[in-house]
């Protein structure tokens, strides 16, 4: 983990107020596995006051690179998207543990399920899992055909399915609709994206193997404040818990309470 | 002697600079980051006699300047914190506050008992202030009598010395101060957070699960300072001065006003490393104005002690 | 009818939006920036018996997103508010909120009495808050007997509603609200000013000529929504509520929280336009999503009155 | 008076920390008199949140355009100096009295003594009387060569003495030892620094004709808060007083207590 003033070294919007920033530094060494997260200060100033974890979509480790994809949306974020190229940017990271790729074998079939936002940390994980040998199918979610992004890019790594709920892009409905529709079948499941979609596929799954990515509201990004706490599934007296930061945000299938 | 050593009770540092509790955990994360001995003492997490998980999530939301808690004393309980936690600074020399809370004056009680004889504590934090949890704590921190009380019987039971840990949430927060001084506390810590409330406009309703949280941070700095100030001149008490301290600065603010040592609390969420840049910035700035000593800073009619 | 017009005692308002007591003077200067019947009422800058000069210079400093003050209730005094600064509305009829200040209980009932027989003031708002003059005031505010005594001799003397306006710098906001409730205050003003400090790092005192002002702001807002929320569940009575706002989005959160009308101080100075501004972005706002009124944005439970 | 996004056409550091800003706009129309002033909000968010007020050093109404020159020193002018050209800058101006320019007649020979960052106003005043075919004649006073500005545009508009505390530049010593050792005579004085130079001024010309520009910490700016108070000199009950934001910043000489 570094804190370090990256580099901007691109800044753009690729989807209605979502945004792809390319940032230079030593940190990209550090990164392990897809899933880890940066924790971003937005401003120089108390205005924000909080860092804001963002997922690394992608790294370059020879180009000492690296992408987030983010949602403009409320104070922070929207600041982000005013950074220009050659701009620093605060990050501290990489944060969190990432999906287990290591435990999966050449050959094996792995379904990845994106929601909205949730779609950034899945294309590192695609990456790495083809690198490994593995197939890899992936269902993307978004709410409309404007905020849709980063479908060709997984098109390049296997079969892609985009869903978008009021139709007017890729299949209609919800990831789930399109996985029943598709019959798709798999030997993992990875998913990241909006704890209803979470909750839907562990519904629908409930012995699979494979791993989720949660998001909660965070204070330090490290492990220190307990502010991003959840419940384990299996917690007869209530006083067990996991740290979204740094026990997670990637969680075995099963294991904390969503 | 160096320019920013100071000597409080049970607390012997080598700078005024400490993690704020419940923004260092109990210094296994921050521990990996640099070396703790740089560190003037610290502040752990509150303990309470059992294991508590503390509040649901949303536990913090963002305010202009400042956020907004409700951990609600999450901890391992005295037992584990005892096992697990305070093996971790066998190795290190900087001195521990213990922070400690209960609903209970019995809960106080057996913390601080089995804290103080560990042998591994320098001095107790008395946490009277936490605006949480809705049981207890916060009772003591408000009324006198009560603060008085629950000092005078965990100084019975403690061989080590006991700050108390005031609230702001107070009227007048001198007359609290007082109480417990007269009660035989050995310091004071100030401030605990300001209860404050923020709004989901999706839902109408609070953000916070739990309704009300602490607000920390540059936004409460001013009062802070006010408080001190104002106890500073009212009793004779080391303190322990906190409140949005992040920069060189807020450190020279609060040594002006009254503080004797200083906390930082909500900084560390921001930058981990902020303790141990501070503590290296201090000593190089009174360094560099040839200041023999951080206290030669006051003006002398502050210089209490 | 319109969506955002309300009627308070007193106060039969057009849109919720006022500017807050001290922040618009006696609507001379801002008068000239834009038509005052743009506003839903005027607070007026408080009154008091006699001429005040208040405070010594510095009376302002700065703060982490917000500001401190200590103006000491400077003001013409009675005599000059009726015959010079009133007549400035006989054209207007956007209701006046006049803000009264004193020392004594005498004090507030000579005010009150003589604004309230002009026949131009719609309400008064008793300023039991002022953190910034030593003599007085402030004790009105914090002791819930005094406040209700004081109330209730106001109220015998005026024939206009009357509000209370509420200090932050207490324990327990809710027992002086239902302490003035009971009194029969027909409305309650909160928040005023939380008491603050900030020091001169070059002479090592406070900054501020009186040492302690009043913190305003977008910081203390997370604190006036506690409050307000805290009170609107404690009292039937109207809140006007006020603290850091600034922005649509912190009116929506005001009257989320349960305040019937909102106040603005601190924006004032930064955009004296803002309460222009605001009262025609709330308009718009509510007719894009046809929201039908503005209380229609609180959930259920909140909506008391 | 407006409240304008003014937008900056240069802004540049031409001393140690003195930094010359060019904004163009519609407010410029509206300036009436040397020693008026902006109150300027340097950040869009609320850290810092006061505007500061900052004197108009030269203006140029056929360009839309004026100057203002302000040390960078706290956080506002600090985050001021970071504005680059074609930002723009939230302004609310202009405000203000002014110096009595026409009070001056033709032939009249007047003292500008200025001190420090109170030198700025004085420009646009010494052009302004040297139009009105007065003689000007200019003391400046600074504490180190470093920070000396502005004595050659000065130049261009009459007689400049310029002092530095430490010698390092000009004369040695105050501007009042400047004025003692040239025996510097003149019909009036406008005169705007820091108060203890002020106070020498009035101390050792009594009843002289002339005005002077005061600095407080300010609100609003406009009159409504009355954070910028001073008391009157000639005030028996205590009771009176001037709004240095609105009744000045240039009040006549001997009218308020310094
Ligand atoms: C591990 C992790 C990875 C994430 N990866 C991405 C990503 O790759 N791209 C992306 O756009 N978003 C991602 N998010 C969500 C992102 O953190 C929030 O959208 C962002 O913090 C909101 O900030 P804001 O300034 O837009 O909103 P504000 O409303 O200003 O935020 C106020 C506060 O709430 C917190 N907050 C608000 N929404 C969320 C949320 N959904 N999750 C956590 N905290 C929140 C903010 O961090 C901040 O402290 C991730 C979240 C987590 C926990
Ligand atoms: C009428 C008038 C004209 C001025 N003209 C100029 C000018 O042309 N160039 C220039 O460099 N400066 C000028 N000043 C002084 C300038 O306003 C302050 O230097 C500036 O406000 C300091 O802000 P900061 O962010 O650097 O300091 P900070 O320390 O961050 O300021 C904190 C607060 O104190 C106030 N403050 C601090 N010092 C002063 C001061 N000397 N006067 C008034 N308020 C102060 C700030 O406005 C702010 O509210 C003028 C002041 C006045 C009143
Ligand atoms: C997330 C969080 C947890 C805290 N937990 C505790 C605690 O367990 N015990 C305690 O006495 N104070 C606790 N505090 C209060 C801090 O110790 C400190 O008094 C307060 O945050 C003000 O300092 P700051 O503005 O530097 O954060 C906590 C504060 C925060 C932000
Ligand atoms: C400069 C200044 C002067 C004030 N004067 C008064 C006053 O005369 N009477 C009063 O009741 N409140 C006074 N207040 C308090 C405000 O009315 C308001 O309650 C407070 O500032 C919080 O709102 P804000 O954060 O929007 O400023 C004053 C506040 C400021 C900043
Ligand atoms: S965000 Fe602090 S523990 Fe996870
Ligand atoms: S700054 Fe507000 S009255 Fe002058």
């Amino acid at each position: 983990m570094k804190k370090e003033d990256m580099i901007v070294r691109d800044n753009r919007e690729i989807a209605q107020d979502i945004y792809e920033m390319v940032l230079e530094g030593n940190l990209v060494g550090e990164v392990e596995r897809p899933g880890e997260f940066l924790h971003i200060n937005t401003s120089r100033h108390s205005v924000p006051l909080l860092r804001r974890p963002i997922s690394i979509c992608n790294t370059d480790k020879q180009k000492r690179q690296l992408t987030i994809l983010y949602r403009a949306e409320g104070q922070g974020t929207r600041l982000l998207s005013t950074y220009s190229t050659n701009d620093t940017v605060d990050v501290l990271g990489p944060l969190g543990n990432g999906f287990p790729v290591g435990d999966v074998s050449s050959g094996e079939t792995v379904l990845l399920v994106g929601g909205g936002i949730g779609v950034p940390p899945l294309y590192d994980l695609a990456t790495v899992l083809r690198e490994q040998g593995a197939t890899v199918i992936t269902v993307l979610g978004f709410s409309n055909k404007n905020v849709v992004f980063y479908e060709n890019h997984f098109q390049k790594l296997g079969d892609v399915y985009v869903s978008t709920i009021d139709g007017s892009f890729g299949y209609s409905g919800f990831v789930t609709d399109v996985i029943d529709q598709k019959k798709l079948s798999f030997d993992r499941l990875f998913a990241c994206g909006p704890v209803p979609m979470l909750r839907a596929l562990e519904d629908k799954y409930p012995n699979v193997k494979g791993s989720l990515s949660l998001e909660e509201r965070m204070g330090c990004g490290i492990g220190v404040c307990l502010a991003c706490v959840c419940h384990t599934q299996n917690d007869p007296d209530g006083s067990d818990y996991r740290k979204v930061c740094s026990d997670g945000p990637v969680f075995p299938w099963g294991e904390v309470v969503l | 002697m160096s320019r920013v050593n100071i000597d409080l009770p049970g607390l012997s540092m080598k700078n005024p600079i400490m993690p704020a509790s419940g923004c260092f955990g109990f210094g296994e994360e921050i521990g990996k980051l640099y070396d703790l001995n740089e560190l003037g003492a610290i502040a752990l997490k509150a303990t309470t006699p059992q294991p508590r998980y503390g509040n649901e999530t949303p536990r913090v939301a963002e305010t202009a300047s400042g956020m907004l808690n409700a951990i609600g004393l999450q901890n391992p309980g005295l037992e584990k914190v005892i096992t697990e936690q305070l093996s971790r600074f066998d190795t290190i020399e900087t001195p521990l506050l213990a922070n400690i809370a209960g609903t209970t004056m019995e809960d106080y009680e057996e913390v601080a008992e089995a804290l103080s004889k560990t042998g591994k504590i320098g001095a107790l934090e008395l946490n009277i202030s936490c605006p949480n949890v809705k049981e207890g704590g916060i009772a003591f921190g408000t009324d006198p009598q009560l603060a008085a009380e629950l000092t005078k019987r965990v100084k019975a039971v403690s061989n080590i010395p006991v700050y108390v840990k005031l609230s702001p949430n107070v009227t007048d927060i001198t007359v609290i101060a007082k109480a417990v001084e007269r009660a035989g506390a050995d310091g004071l810590s100030l401030i605990n957070t300001l209860s404050g409330m923020k709004m989901d406009r999706n839902t109408g309703k609070p953000l916070l699960a739990n309704s009300v949280g602490g607000l920390s941070g540059p936004a409460i700095k001013p009062i802070a300072i006010r408080m001190i100030h104002e106890v500073r001149h009212q009793t004779e008490l080391p303190i322990i001065g906190m409140g949005g301290v992040s920069t060189l600065d807020d450190i020279l603010d609060f040594i002006i006003a009254g503080a004797d040592a200083v906390a930082v609390g909500t900084a560390n969420f921001i930058n981990p490393f902020v303790c141990l840049e501070l503590s290296q910035a201090l000593e190089q700035s009174l360094e560099r104005q040839q200041i023999n000593h951080l206290y030669d800073i006051r003006p002398k009619e502050v210089h209490l002690r």
